[in-house]
């Protein structure tokens, strides 16, 4: 009897917010709000931490080395794509103006507001069903 | 004193009347339509990086996307069942299962999702016309192949969709060179303007293109002949070539190499897109 | 420039039965704190598979990334190119002069216009081509003021449209009027790096704007004239979010927001030419 | 649709948003969170990173592309009506669109399509600051019942607009 008593006096005081078991106490509304609040949280819903093994860790080591071996020499590659590309500009320009300067004025003259078209779009994982536009209207 | 040297250069040149033609060189491309095609090492890399992650990914909140009684949560249910539980009086010889959530916690939660298209059985009886209108039928991607390819067309804009493709033409049907225009000694327009015209005028009538800038993205020096080149890209329309007799190609970066000439390849090589 | 400080040797040197060790005073400052056996977790980096905080990145294809690198980068190279361009100045803090000892210590004049220093532009090269750094949401709704719970709403959404969990931002200062206490929930920001930030972009471009009825194009004054782009979104405008369209009686208050494109651009209107490449329209 | 400007318009703005925020704030005052969870707090170094549980979604856009998503909805499938691809502002130069708007039910979509080639730009988007709301009003509804010939009648007076009086 006595105990039962401090049990209904305790327990509200100890009523936390549970999905499962407490439903009939708060509205829907606050269930809801409660829903996207455990959504957003890790508690219980995170898995254990990777341990890998000795072999398996320098597997592991030897696949990223190996990517950023393979990454480092992709980028290098562009970069000096791009750098042979500016030199390029650069000697193009530089001659223009020697031997050109008409030409060279025109095309150093830079357009203020221009934009890139739209039609010029990041490719997609499938193509379209008609992979090209042949309509043209101008 | 260089300056002095060039200009003395440029006046020798000139009272000779040797003066080199200028003329403008047409870099017009096709940009890819799609992703890139990977390497198998890519592909196998990023597939590890992905079961990693799937393997670090939280547990999937059921009760917040399927309310309980709902018949699209006894579907989920269905199609995924509930794992083994940590059944004290079974022994586990690979380890105990940690359920959370519905989700041993040990191992990447893999879950089936319901269908939002119909089954095959049931629109067995359906046209096929009928079928591309319904908008709840399965999505079926276009292949990355098209016909293009597969027919080696090499006029076809539609080849090679993974790659940049870029614009050769050839008069005589054996020399493949980029599309060239001169300047004539009388009358100055801007190169980017001489090359538009005269792309314009071989038959790129029927082309929607954008010029990327005035500015010469490369020169290259033949005898008695100076190439600057415009870059431009094309986005929508076909080139139709005005004379029957000239020939063109939309070739990517390999291909060029075989067509064009060795020592002229190798000056410009670097303007065209590995990709 | 000496760098080690050491005693005088000669001295000790000259004494019979000297040690050769010299007593070593490390030029780098060391936090022993981090050095606690508990911190070794802090140490390692988010890359490295041992680490806790352990997160795989390239977990795909990237089509935005590959879209700049093949196609763009070079376009906007060429795109900015000048020839026989100069670096232009910023405003920067200048010195007094020294015509008097007093101007001697005494602290830096401001800068000249607005007094805050500004970065120099340098012409643009193969080096310096303008990228897109980070796509930053900001959220911030007043109505959480008065509704604390609308803040976990608010989060739970960015988190949905995103991927990624956003951060609570509270009140810095006191509005009595607009009933806003310091340090009071009032929004939340999240910032996109990598494949969250180009799928995000690709959303907004090929799935949100098209839809939009009243959307005509970004600003073309738009800019916080150091190259980062801003726009906002309405409440009505994302609903178009597939994820939010496909379950809307997930989300019964929709809030909007503002996005910031953060670029290494330095003025506004490269920024505006790397983001109109990118597939955003402007309005003419 | 705005572009965040001088912070002066965004004041305003903001003040705009707060008046309409309190006005639609739904589930108010039914959600009650008086007895607050306690957070526990994260020790340094404990900190694992969030990744939602997130499945793969094949999104179709209108001209028959596919798309791959990351997405946390449980939906591995989406297709596209409108998008980027039948855009007239994405595609400017198309004349072969034929854009099927599944929101067009209101009045003005109606005049747009009958009177389309008088317009001078037919490319030209809807005018800017009228948003069209999804759902057709309840008037237009019964209008179409009435049939072709039938007229709204304007009730009350017109809505004083400063920014049109100070044009004239």
């Amino acid at each position: 009897m006595l105990s039962s008593s401090i049990k209904s006096a305790v327990l509200p005081v100890l009523r936390t917010f549970v999905r499962f078991k407490s439903k009939a106490d708060v509205s829907p509304s606050t269930q809801r709000v409660i829903g996207q609040m455990s959504a957003l949280s890790a508690s219980k819903k995170q898995p254990k931490v990777i341990r890998l093994s000795n072999e398996d860790l320098i597997k592991h080591k030897s696949i990223v080395n190996a990517w950023n071996l393979y990454r480092r020499r992709k980028v290098s590659r562009q970069r000096d794509q791009l750098n042979k590309q500016y030199q390029s500009i650069v000697d193009a320009m530089e001659d223009l103006k020697q031997s050109e300067p008409e030409l060279y004025v025109w095309a150093n003259t830079k357009q203020t507001n221009k934009k890139f078209p739209l039609q010029l779009r990041v490719p997609t994982d499938y193509p379209p069903s008609q992979p090209w536009v042949y309509n043209v209207k101008k | 004193m260089k300056g002095r040297i060039l200009g003395r250069i440029s006046l020798r040149a000139y009272s000779t009347d040797l003066k080199p033609v200028v003329s403008s060189t047409l870099l017009i491309s096709r940009t890819p339509i799609i992703s890139e095609e990977l390497t198998a090492f890519e592909s196998q890399y990023y597939k590890y990086n992905n079961e990693l992650w799937k393997r670090l990914m939280w547990t999937f909140p059921k009760w917040y996307y399927y309310k309980d009684g709902t018949i699209s949560e006894q579907m989920f249910k269905e199609l995924n069942p509930a794992p083994v539980f940590n059944n004290p009086n079974v022994d586990f010889p690979n380890g105990r299962p940690e359920i959370r959530q519905g989700r041993d916690r040990r191992f990447k939660q893999e879950l089936k999702l319901p269908k939002t298209y119909s089954t095959e059985v049931e629109r067995a009886d359906e046209t096929a016309a009928e079928s591309s209108d319904n908008l709840s039928r399965k999505i079926v991607p276009n292949s990355r192949i098209t016909k293009a390819d597969e027919t080696k067309d090499l006029t076809s804009l539609e080849r090679k969709l993974a790659r940049t493709l870029y614009l050769v033409i050839s008069l005589d049907g054996n020399k493949w060179s980029l599309p060239n225009f001169e300047m004539s000694r009388e009358e100055k327009v801007p190169l980017h303007k001489l090359a538009e015209t005269g792309f314009q005028s071989i038959g790129g009538e029927t082309v929607n293109y954008y010029n990327v800038s005035n500015t010469p993205c490369h020169l290259h020096h033949s005898e008695n002949k100076k190439e600057y080149f415009i870059k431009s890209h094309i986005l929508a329309g076909k080139f139709a070539p005005v004379d029957n007799s000239t020939k063109f190609m939309w070739l990517a970066k390999e291909e060029l190499q075989e067509y064009l000439e060795g020592a002229y390849y190798e000056d410009v090589k670097h303007l065209f897109n590995d990709v | 420039m000496q760098l080690a400080r050491s005693f005088s040797t000669c001295a000790r040197a000259l004494r019979s039965g000297y040690s050769t060790v010299e007593p070593v005073h490390h030029l780098v400052k060391i936090n022993k704190a981090s050095l606690k056996p508990g911190m070794t977790q802090l140490l390692k980096s988010k890359s490295d598979i041992t680490a806790i905080g352990f997160k795989p990145v390239e977990i795909s294809q990237d089509r935005v990334r590959e879209h700049y690198n093949n196609t763009v980068k070079s376009d906007l190279m060429l795109h900015f190119y000048e020839h026989d361009a100069k670096t232009v100045e910023g405003q920067k803090f200048r010195e007094w002069g020294t015509d008097s000892p007093y101007k001697m210590y005494r602290s830096m004049k401001k800068p000249r216009g607005k007094g805050k220093a500004t970065r120099n532009i340098k012409p643009i090269t193969s080096k310096n081509v303008p990228e897109l750094q980070s796509i930053v949401i900001n959220l911030y709704a007043p109505a959480i003021a008065e509704h604390k719970w609308l803040s976990v709403s608010a989060r739970a959404f960015i988190a949905q449209i995103t991927n990624v969990k956003p951060q609570l931002l509270r009140n810095r200062s006191n509005v009595i009027g607009w009933k806003i206490r310091v340090g009071r929930p009032c929004g939340c920001k999240v910032e996109l790096k990598d494949r969250d930030m180009h799928q995000f972009l690709t959303t907004l471009t090929e799935l949100v704007l098209p839809r939009i009825r009243t959307f005509t194009g970004l600003k073309p004054t738009t800019g916080d004239t150091h190259g980062n782009i801003s726009m906002g979104l309405t409440e009505e405008d994302v609903k178009y979010f597939p994820e939010v369209e496909h379950f809307q009686e997930l989300f019964p208050n929709l809030f909007g927001f503002h996005i910031t494109f953060k670029t290494t651009a330095r003025t506004d209107e490269q920024a505006r030419t790397l983001i109109s490449s990118l597939g955003f329209p402007f309005q003419k | 649709m705005y572009a965040s400007g001088r912070s002066g318009t965004r004041c305003v703005r903001l003040a705009q948003t707060f008046i309409r925020g309190k006005a639609k704030v739904a589930m108010a005052g039914e959600v009650d969170l008086s007895n607050k969870r306690i957070m526990r707090k994260i020790a340094p170094g404990k900190a694992r990173p969030a990744i939602f549980h997130q499945f793969e979604t094949l999104v179709e856009l209108s001209d028959g592309s596919v798309v791959k998503r990351r997405s946390q909805a449980p939906k591995d499938e989406i297709r596209m009506i409108t998008d980027q691809r039948n855009h007239p502002l994405w595609n400017p130069f198309r004349s072969d669109l034929n854009v099927v708007d599944p929101n067009a039910t209101g009045r003005r979509s109606r005049f747009q399509a009958k009177y389309a080639e008088f317009s001078n730009d037919a490319s030209a988007p809807i005018e800017e600051g009228e948003p069209v709301s999804n759902k057709p009003k309840a008037s237009e509804d019964f209008l179409e019942l009435l049939g072709q010939n039938a007229k709204e009648v304007q009730k009350g007076g017109q809505i004083f607009n400063r920014k049109a009086a100070s044009k004239k």
